[in-house]
């Protein structure tokens, strides 16, 4: 395990340095500065120039990115313009909800998708099949925003059973019950794309499986197809699950942009619109960085999952 | 030793009788077919792809493909097993029927441990769990000859060599002590001394277990070796079914005969005594230029990165002159499939030098390097693979004068009609895409394709090894033809030594990227001076079931050597 | 006798145990004459027939502000009502198609261009291709639509964004895709029959590479027409999308759903005609996926 | 095929569960949490007043009333001075209980209430009145009326209950400034500064702030006036409309400020809400005209579009009827009102086709407006296509709003744009002095006049903002708004909010402040 990191980790250290410096000159290069969007219409030039001064955006750009990175370092990420907060802070108490929200997708995604196909597998029964494939096409078909309205308007504005939006009011742990109920709609509604994307990969993938060699030996040796199925296919199916696992987190996490807009979840979705319609650059580069981060770890994370689920990567063929 | 004659009196264990197999497209895979296995019994069921000899098998375990109709009616013990439904069949499967695949790198789950398979074939019939499980599994290991096999349970397949993996399959097959094993090409995918192996272990078993064993195969070779009777399918239908020696001895039908006169032989004892005073050098003038020449090559493989480099040629200093064909023989591993590849430059040089036609062709650039490849042509192991299916046969055939410009469209297309007519197909195969032709046929295609621009050397791996004996006897008497009458230096790259025999004027025994021994082929396969190469020889299984039982014992040395 | 030997292989595969895969493989194209394909098909021409012929069906003009009728339910007049800015919502959907047809069937076809070009090129040097992707990575470390509202920040809204943004998520997508397929395609022993030969890097790639590789990146393309679909939706849902009064699937919904309470019919139609695009986009991929795997 | 599947099932059962276990499992509705009872039965105490709001406070402009949640901040946790009503601007007390111009009118003097304390128990003096009034002319917090602050030079703290400010010339808008400088705490600036801590000497007290998400505010007991009925107050950052609205309907908030109109005018026909307007405080909804685009330059251009834009139009259908349209920004009861003047220019597509028939065609002219909101995208549109009708092509230009503050300041439109102004509901003089888009010395539209400037001085060097001296010189301002139009004034807009049925009592500030210290919520 430990060598696979390490001949991963040049690279992704290689991509967050390219990041770093794309994202710090980018955002700069962004029309329309924070100063303006603090100063509001009716500042005076005099007042304009006070603010810059105050934000250290008189310096020319090379010290301002020396002074970042070493903060950066520092593991001081500054302080945002317009919000005025440790971004920090800001990040930290963003990251907390979308992470609860998309882990929360993530998993009801992979319970999902998991017991669907194999449920399809097993009972490999035409009607069942065709009712799944044309229900994760259509999870897959309807837009996000479309389906976080309609669940709204379902289950808060015609039977007001569930929140319309919005974190609970303390907390995720002072009220789990409460919590839970906040969380299903946003959850639901980002968790069924990738549902459905994952259930017809797994599908799939325990079907090609099932047309393996290892499982003709093993009816041969007249264990029950679906037995095979859950000890054996299963298992041989989950390394690539879990890339394609990896992979649909960043979608979720692209998705829950979207989602925490229709569900006003303040969490980094709108965060970083906010950030950045707001020129608040050490709030955006970080924002952006961290996604960069978030983007190479995971890549990283499912490598290694992946390696530990298969014993060829994790032990060496001996002949 | 059982004699077919004394048990024919009790009821047979198996008995298969009009087995029909039909699938939604025209041709059924199996017409008719009749077999029967008695108690303790090894029969072979022989022919060649499209015999439908795996299909017969795979309706006595009730393991046909989706969409396959089978009528007719197969009975263990008199009890009818054809159409039973899947939780009936479950209790004869490995219970009492067990099978063993032709795959063994496939057969083995890869992320299951071979204990937790072997328990896993036990738990199927409500057998021992547990501490018990994993002793029987134990003494099953000790049954197959695996050694340490307390150690062997925490194994993963990729752990184990492709022998030992069809010795784990034959483990799970004998777990619940079947009646009868069916064993479908169990061989094909070995070397020929694990093949040999394997072999010797199937008839202990059978000896020890007096296990009943329907045995599918396409080497004649195996059979002599193995089965007691034989019965020889074509197209579905029984054509022969005889006692193995007098099968061997007067096959009646002509299919049978020709698939006899069709497997390549080595020269057998008698022929060996003469065959030594023959002179292993061949007359040529030394100034000659070699067509190829290996000057203590070494290639590595794996990067230097991944901290593991393992040589793949180490040393070996080889000359080809030219009109005259190299055989590389050796088993998997032994590099030979490496040299050919670096002939062709495939691959890069670690050390020491190629020259083709006296140029060196690793260190040739630009256009030099352009002419030399003109010179070789390079034939590949797998005719599946080795046409873009995209293209038809004339554009394939014709891509190297594309890619050299060689004449107008019209000479081109001149050139390859001429070409299929020399390989023997009808120009209108021209058209066709490569899906439309059988192997045999993609093969002579290939074989046109590398002789496009008359190469001086042609480098052919494995030619024919994907091809059925028949098939093969074809293409490689085409190939000999060619040879003779184009006159190009080849490389011929095979595992098989008699196809090598057959073809080859001068052999290069490969062991482990060294060369151990080499000469003209007669003198090498005629008088063997290396140990390993009279192994490989004595490995080779006769098509001769005579020799079976002089054969046995060596083998059995062998293995304890091992 | 010896020729009938050889037929009777004609017929079958060279594998022992090949006698029922059937190597007659349906073609890609055979797979959207029936099923899925077909239905895919169906959905998605009808939704071009629909924007193709738009200004014809369109009883207005999609910008044309009708007197009075101010955000008015279905009717003989209107058969999808009116929005906020008294707009026939049925010609302003009918129009809007046609802005999402130019981004399904530009964009994506530009970003999946560029992509196919850089993966081909950059993936037959080692240097080049490991620049490519980790630039590649770059990219797609961003969340589309963090990518999206970044480049608006840029250039402002309006369709431009929608193409640049859809372009920048396809390039890589479809680099990446090109790249792998290229790198098994090279391993094939036909690849190197022609290296063997003497065929150059070019002949390689346009003769043998790219025609085999075509096949999964077809598949892409149909998925990545379904995703532009909802990256306009989306952009335009966030107000990133194309500028008023130009009307655009995305943005007739999201009006849509700013009068959700009282116009519930707004988004109606417009839905309708994503979710047929979409679903038929995806039935052809799936249709296409299938027929590969077969 | 027949073949049993029963752990499969219950692996299916479990996740099922697991789906509804939010709804079903949980011992209580999140949805009956949040949603507070209705139904009145006279001021009662207690409760938490949750509101709705669109965007978040910014610590580093908290002073402009930037935001409805930096409003509300402000509203709850400061007093000011003076308080204006509504609908006038006869000055009234809060911590200054009377004050006294000096004939010259240099300087004013105020007595200051001496029973106040901070919300950290330090008593309130005239010094704090000197510190908010400097902090008000610091240029870097970019207030309005910084210029009015700006002018105040002398300050007698002397007496701790009584404060004297004199000025460098005459301010007619003196009581503008001293309603709207919130007196803040010395002692707590820097945390103030970086949103750390806001304290003030008001009603509520500020407990917490969880940025883009709440603010938290708890009563103040020991409250100078009547102590508040309510608890505490929560804000919720809900940035988008439709989503307060939902928020509101689904129980979880009990008033909203961000509903869009015609939410609004819904839920005005609710019997489950109330809607109310404060007709005081409002804004104003206007065309600017960039001068330095030579097509604009032409005043015959610019009145073709003041006839062009069908206001009533906007009004009914944008605005739900919320409004009226306008010439001039005064509300009705401003001294500056001119019923006649404000009638200048009326729907005339006819007079606007024969204005631009006499320009000959003039290109394409960008029209640029704030992006993601939807009352500026509908205006927007309505006037493209008004301009359209009388042959003036437009081209809409959404900008984010940063990019459009941007334009606006560098005066880089270089067109038409559309947005709101306030200030129009003070002392006149305020907003030709101080509102940007108005400002005499540099405006957007690159409009400068002598006369104008002049006239704009001239009406904020009097002594009293509401005097015949003062009228006579708005009726000036107010010709050479019209004659030059480089601001064409289309609506003034109410503020609205819409709360459940159980919230009574709501005030609101000529700041657009709510004002929540009477607001009780009934059970």
């Amino acid at each position: 395990m430990g060598h696979y990191l390490l001949r991963r980790l040049p690279s992704a250290l290689v991509v967050l340095a390219i990041a770093s410096f794309g994202i710090f000159a980018l955002v700069r290069m962004v029309p329309g500065d924070p100063v303006s969007s603090l100063a509001g219409p009716d500042a005076t030039p005099e007042a304009r120039a006070a603010i810059r001064a105050d934000l250290g955006l008189d310096q020319p750009l090379v010290t301002q990115y020396v002074h970042w990175l070493g903060r950066l370092a520092h593991g001081d990420f500054g302080t945002s313009y317009r919000i005025g907060g440790q971004v920090k802070d800001l990040v930290a108490d963003g990251a907390v909800n979308t992470i609860v929200l998309t882990v929360t997708a993530l998993l009801l995604a992979a319970i999902v998708a998991l017991v669907a196909s194999v449920l399809a597998v097993v009972l490999d029964n035409r009607w069942v099949n065709a009712a799944l494939s044309f229900g994760n096409t259509l999870a897959i078909a309807l837009p996000t925003f479309v389906t976080g309205l309609v669940l709204i308007l379902l289950f808060a504005v015609v039977f007001p059973v569930l929140p319309a939006g919005g974190t609970p009011p303390d907390g995720f742990l002072a009220r789990p019950d409460i919590a839970a109920q906040y969380l299903l709609l946003p959850a639901v509604c980002l968790a069924l794309g990738a549902g459905a994307a994952l259930t017809r990969f797994l599908t799939e993938a325990l079907r090609t499986e099932l047309r393996q060699p290892y499982v003709t030996t093993a009816r041969a040796l007249g264990i029950p197809r679906r037995r095979i199925v859950l000890t054996q296919a299963l298992r041989n199916a989950l390394p690539s699950a879990v890339t394609v696992l990896g992979i649909q987190f960043g979608t979720l996490l692209g998705g829950a942009v979207l989602v925490e807009a229709i569900f006003t979840w303040p969490g980094l979705g709108g965060l970083i619109e906010e950030a950045i319609s707001g020129r608040d650059y050490p709030l955006v580069q970080v924002l952006l960085l961290l996604s960069v981060v978030v983007f190479v770890a995971i890549q990283l994370l499912t490598d290694v999952i992946h390696a530990w689920l298969d014993p060829r990567v994790r032990i060496g063929g001996a002949s | 030793m059982t004699d077919p004659e004394g048990t024919t009196v009790t009821t047979p264990l198996l008995e298969v009788t009009d087995l029909a197999i039909s699938f939604s497209h025209p041709r059924p895979a199996v017409r008719s077919v009749s077999v029967t296995v008695d108690e303790g019994e090894v029969v072979a069921l022989v022919g060649e792809s499209g015999s439908g000899k795996s299909m017969t098998a795979r309706a006595v375990i009730g393991l046909l493909p989706d969409g396959a109709k089978a009528t007719g009616s197969v009975r263990l013990r008199g009890e009818e097993l054809l159409g039973l439904p899947e939780p009936e069949l479950i209790r004869y499967r490995g219970r009492r029927v067990a099978m063993v695949f032709q795959e063994p790198q496939t057969a083995l789950n890869p992320v299951r441990t071979i204990g937790w398979q072997i328990g896993e074939a036990l738990r199927a019939h409500g057998g021992v769990r547990g501490k018990a499980a994993r002793a029987r599994a134990v003494d099953l290991l000790r049954e197959v000859e695996i050694p340490d096999p307390e150690e062997r349970l925490g194994y993963y397949p990729h752990q184990l060599s492709g022998g030992q993996k069809q010795r784990v399959v034959l483990a799970l097959a004998l777990a619940n002590e079947p009646e009868l094993l069916l064993a479908d090409e169990p061989t094909t995918a070995l070397d020929v001394t694990v093949q040999a192996e394997i072999l010797a272990l199937l008839r202990r078993i059978r000896d020890r277990t007096g296990t009943s064993i329907l045995i599918i195969t396409h080497n004649m070779g195996v059979v002599a070796h193995l089965a007691d009777r034989v019965v020889v399918l074509r197209q579905g239908e029984v054509v022969e079914e005889a006692a193995t020696r007098d099968l061997f001895a007067d096959p009646r039908h002509a299919y049978t005969r020709q698939l006899l006169a069709a497997v390549p032989r080595l020269p057998g004892p008698d022929e060996r005594v003469h065959a030594v005073t023959d002179d292993d050098v061949p007359a040529v003038a030394a100034d000659a230029v070699a067509a190829l020449e290996y000057d203590d090559v070494r290639v590595h493989y794996g990067s230097r990165m991944r901290g593991r480099v393992l040589p793949a040629v180490d040393g070996v200093t080889l000359r080809l002159e030219r009109g005259q064909v190299l055989g590389l023989v050796g088993e998997s591993g032994s590099g030979k499939t490496t040299l050919g590849r670096l002939a062709a430059g495939l691959v890069p040089l670690a050390g020491g030098s190629v020259r083709v036609g006296g140029e060196d062709l690793v260190r040739a650039r630009g256009q030099r390097r352009v002419d030399l490849r003109r010179r070789l042509a390079f034939v590949h192991q797998d005719p599946e693979a080795s046409l873009d299916p995209r293209f038809s046969i004339a554009e394939a055939i014709r891509e190297p004068l594309d890619v050299h410009a060689v004449g107008s469209r019209k000479d081109r297309d001149v050139r390859v009609t001429e070409l299929l007519d020399a390989v023997r197909l009808p120009a209108s195969f021209a058209r066709r895409r490569p899906r439309e032709l059988s192997g045999g046929q993609r093969q002579r295609v290939a074989l046109a394709r590398a002789l496009t621009l008359d190469p001086e050397l042609l480098i052919a791996d494995e030619p024919t090894s994907a091809l059925d004996v028949s098939v093969q006897a074809e293409v490689l008497e085409l190939f000999a033809d060619l040879q003779q009458r184009l006159g190009f230096a080849c490389v011929f790259i095979s595992h098989d030594l008699a196809v090598v025999n057959k073809v080859a004027d001068q052999v290069a025994v490969l062991r482990a990227g060294r060369v151990v021994e080499s000469g003209s082929a007669a003198r090498v396969f005629g008088a063997p001076t290396h140990d390993y190469t009279r192994q490989l020889l004595a490995a080779v299984p006769v098509p001769d079931p005579t020799v079976r039982d002089a054969t046995g014992p060596a083998l059995r040395e062998q293995h304890i050597a091992s | 006798m010896s020729e009938s030997l050889i037929d009777v292989a004609a017929p079958e595969a060279t594998h022992p145990d090949d006698q029922f895969d059937t190597r007659r493989r349906p073609g890609l194209w055979t797979a959207l004459r029936r099923g899925k394909g077909l239905a895919g098909l169906i959905l998605i021409g009808a939704v071009v027939a629909l924007g193709l012929l738009g200004p014809l069906l369109a009883p207005h003009g999609p910008t044309e502000q009708i007197p009075g009728a101010n955000l008015v339910g279905p009717s003989g007049a209107h058969w999808l009502g009116t929005d906020e800015v008294n707009r026939d919502i049925l010609s302003r959907t009918l129009y809007g198609i046609r802005t999402d047809l130019l981004v399904v069937f530009l964009a994506v076809p530009i970003g999946a261009a560029i992509g196919i070009l850089v993966g081909l090129v950059s993936s037959w040097w080692t240097f080049t291709d490991v620049l490519a992707q980790r630039l590649f990575d770059l990219v797609l470390a961003f969340p589309t639509l963090i990518l999206a509202i970044g480049l608006t920040a840029f250039v402002g809204p309006g369709l431009r964004t929608v193409f640049f943004v859809i372009v920048a998520v396809e390039l890589p997508v479809f680099g990446r895709l090109t790249r792998t397929s290229v790198r098994t395609v090279r391993e094939m022993p036909y690849v190197e029959a022609a290296h063997v030969v003497g065929a150059g890097s070019l002949w390689q790639l346009r003769r043998h590479v790219l025609p085999n590789s075509l096949e999964p990146l077809l598949v892409q393309l149909a998925v990545s027409m379904s995703v532009a679909v909802f990256i306009e939706g989306a952009m335009s849902f966030l107000g990133l999308g194309v500028r008023p009064p130009q009307p655009s699937l995305g943005s007739l919904i999201r009006d849509g759903v700013r009068n959700m309470y009282d116009a519930p019919f707004f988004a109606v139609g417009p839905l309708a005609v994503v979710v047929a695009l979409v679903l038929g986009l995806l039935l052809v991929s799936q249709a296409l996926a299938e027929a590969r795997r077969a | 095929m027949r073949r049993s599947t029963r752990p499969l099932h219950a692996l299916a059962l479990a996740v099922v569960g697991l789906l509804v276990v939010g709804v079903l499992s949980s011992c209580s509705s999140a949805v009956d949490e949040a949603s507070g009872a209705s139904g009145d039965s006279g001021p009662s105490d207690g409760g938490t007043l949750r509101i709705g709001s669109t965007s978040d406070i910014v610590p580093a402009s908290i002073f402009t009333n930037s935001s409805d949640a930096t409003n509300t901040l402000i509203g709850a946790v400061y007093d000011s001075l003076i308080d204006y009503p509504l609908d006038n601007l006869d000055p009234e007390p809060r911590l200054a209980t009377s004050w006294q111009v000096a004939k010259d009118g240099l300087s004013i003097t105020l007595q200051l209430r001496d029973d106040v304390k901070f919300h950290t128990g330090r008593e309130f003096t005239s010094k704090d009145v000197e510190f908010s009034i400097k902090t008000w002319a610091d240029p870097t917090w970019t207030v309005q009326l910084q210029r009015t602050a700006a002018a105040i030079t002398g300050f007698d703290t002397s007496d701790p209950h009584a404060i004297t400010l004199t000025f460098d010339h005459k301010l007619s808008n003196i009581f503008d400034l001293l309603d709207m400088v919130p007196i803040i705490d010395s002692e707590t600036f820097d945390q103030l500064k970086t949103g750390k801590a806001y304290v003030g000497t008001g009603p509520f007290v500020f407990k917490s702030w969880t940025p883009s998400s709440k603010l938290t505010f708890t009563k103040n007991p020991d409250y100078w006036g009547d102590e508040p009925h309510l608890d505490g107050i929560e804000v919720d950052i809900v940035s988008d409309p439709q989503a307060q609205v939902s928020q509101l309907r689904s129980g979880q908030l009990d008033l909203v400020t961000g509903a869009s109109n015609r939410d609004l005018e819904t839920l005005g026909k609710d019997s489950k809400f109330s809607v109310t307007g404060f007709d005081g405080a409002v804004q104003q909804i206007y065309v600017g005209a960039d001068l330095a685009n030579p097509d604009l330059q032409d005043v015959k251009l610019r009145q073709a579009i003041a006839y062009a834009i069908d206001r009533e139009r906007i009004v009914d259908e944008v605005f739900r009827g919320q409004g009226t349209p306008i010439n001039l920004p005064w509300p009705d009861y401003s001294p500056a009102y001119d019923a006649e003047a404000n009638k200048t220019y009326t729907y005339d597509p006819a007079k606007a086709k024969a204005l631009v028939a006499q320009l000959g065609d003039s290109p394409t002219i960008p029209l640029a407006y704030p992006a993601g909101n939807a009352n500026y995208e509908a205006v927007a549109q309505i006037v493209q296509s008004d301009l359209e009708a009388v042959g003036i092509k437009t081209q809409l230009q959404p900008a984010e709003y940063s990019q459009f503050i941007k334009q606006l300041i560098g005066g880089t439109f270089g067109g038409l744009w559309i947005l709101q102004h306030g200030y129009a509901h003070y002392t006149p003089s305020t907003l030709a002095v101080s509102a940007y888009p108005f400002n005499a010395d540099k405006n957007a539209s690159h409009f400068v006049s002598k006369d104008y400037k002049e006239h704009a001085d001239a009406a904020w060097n009097q002594d009293s903002g509401s005097s015949p001296e003062a009228v006579a010189e708005y009726k000036k301002l107010n010709k050479d708004l019209l004659d030059n139009l480089f601001l064409i004034e289309m609506a003034l807009l109410h503020f609205q909010t819409a709360e459940t049925k159980s919230v009574h009592g709501l005030n609101m500030s000529k700041r657009g402040e709510l004002d929540l210290r009477s607001t009780y919520l009934s059970d």
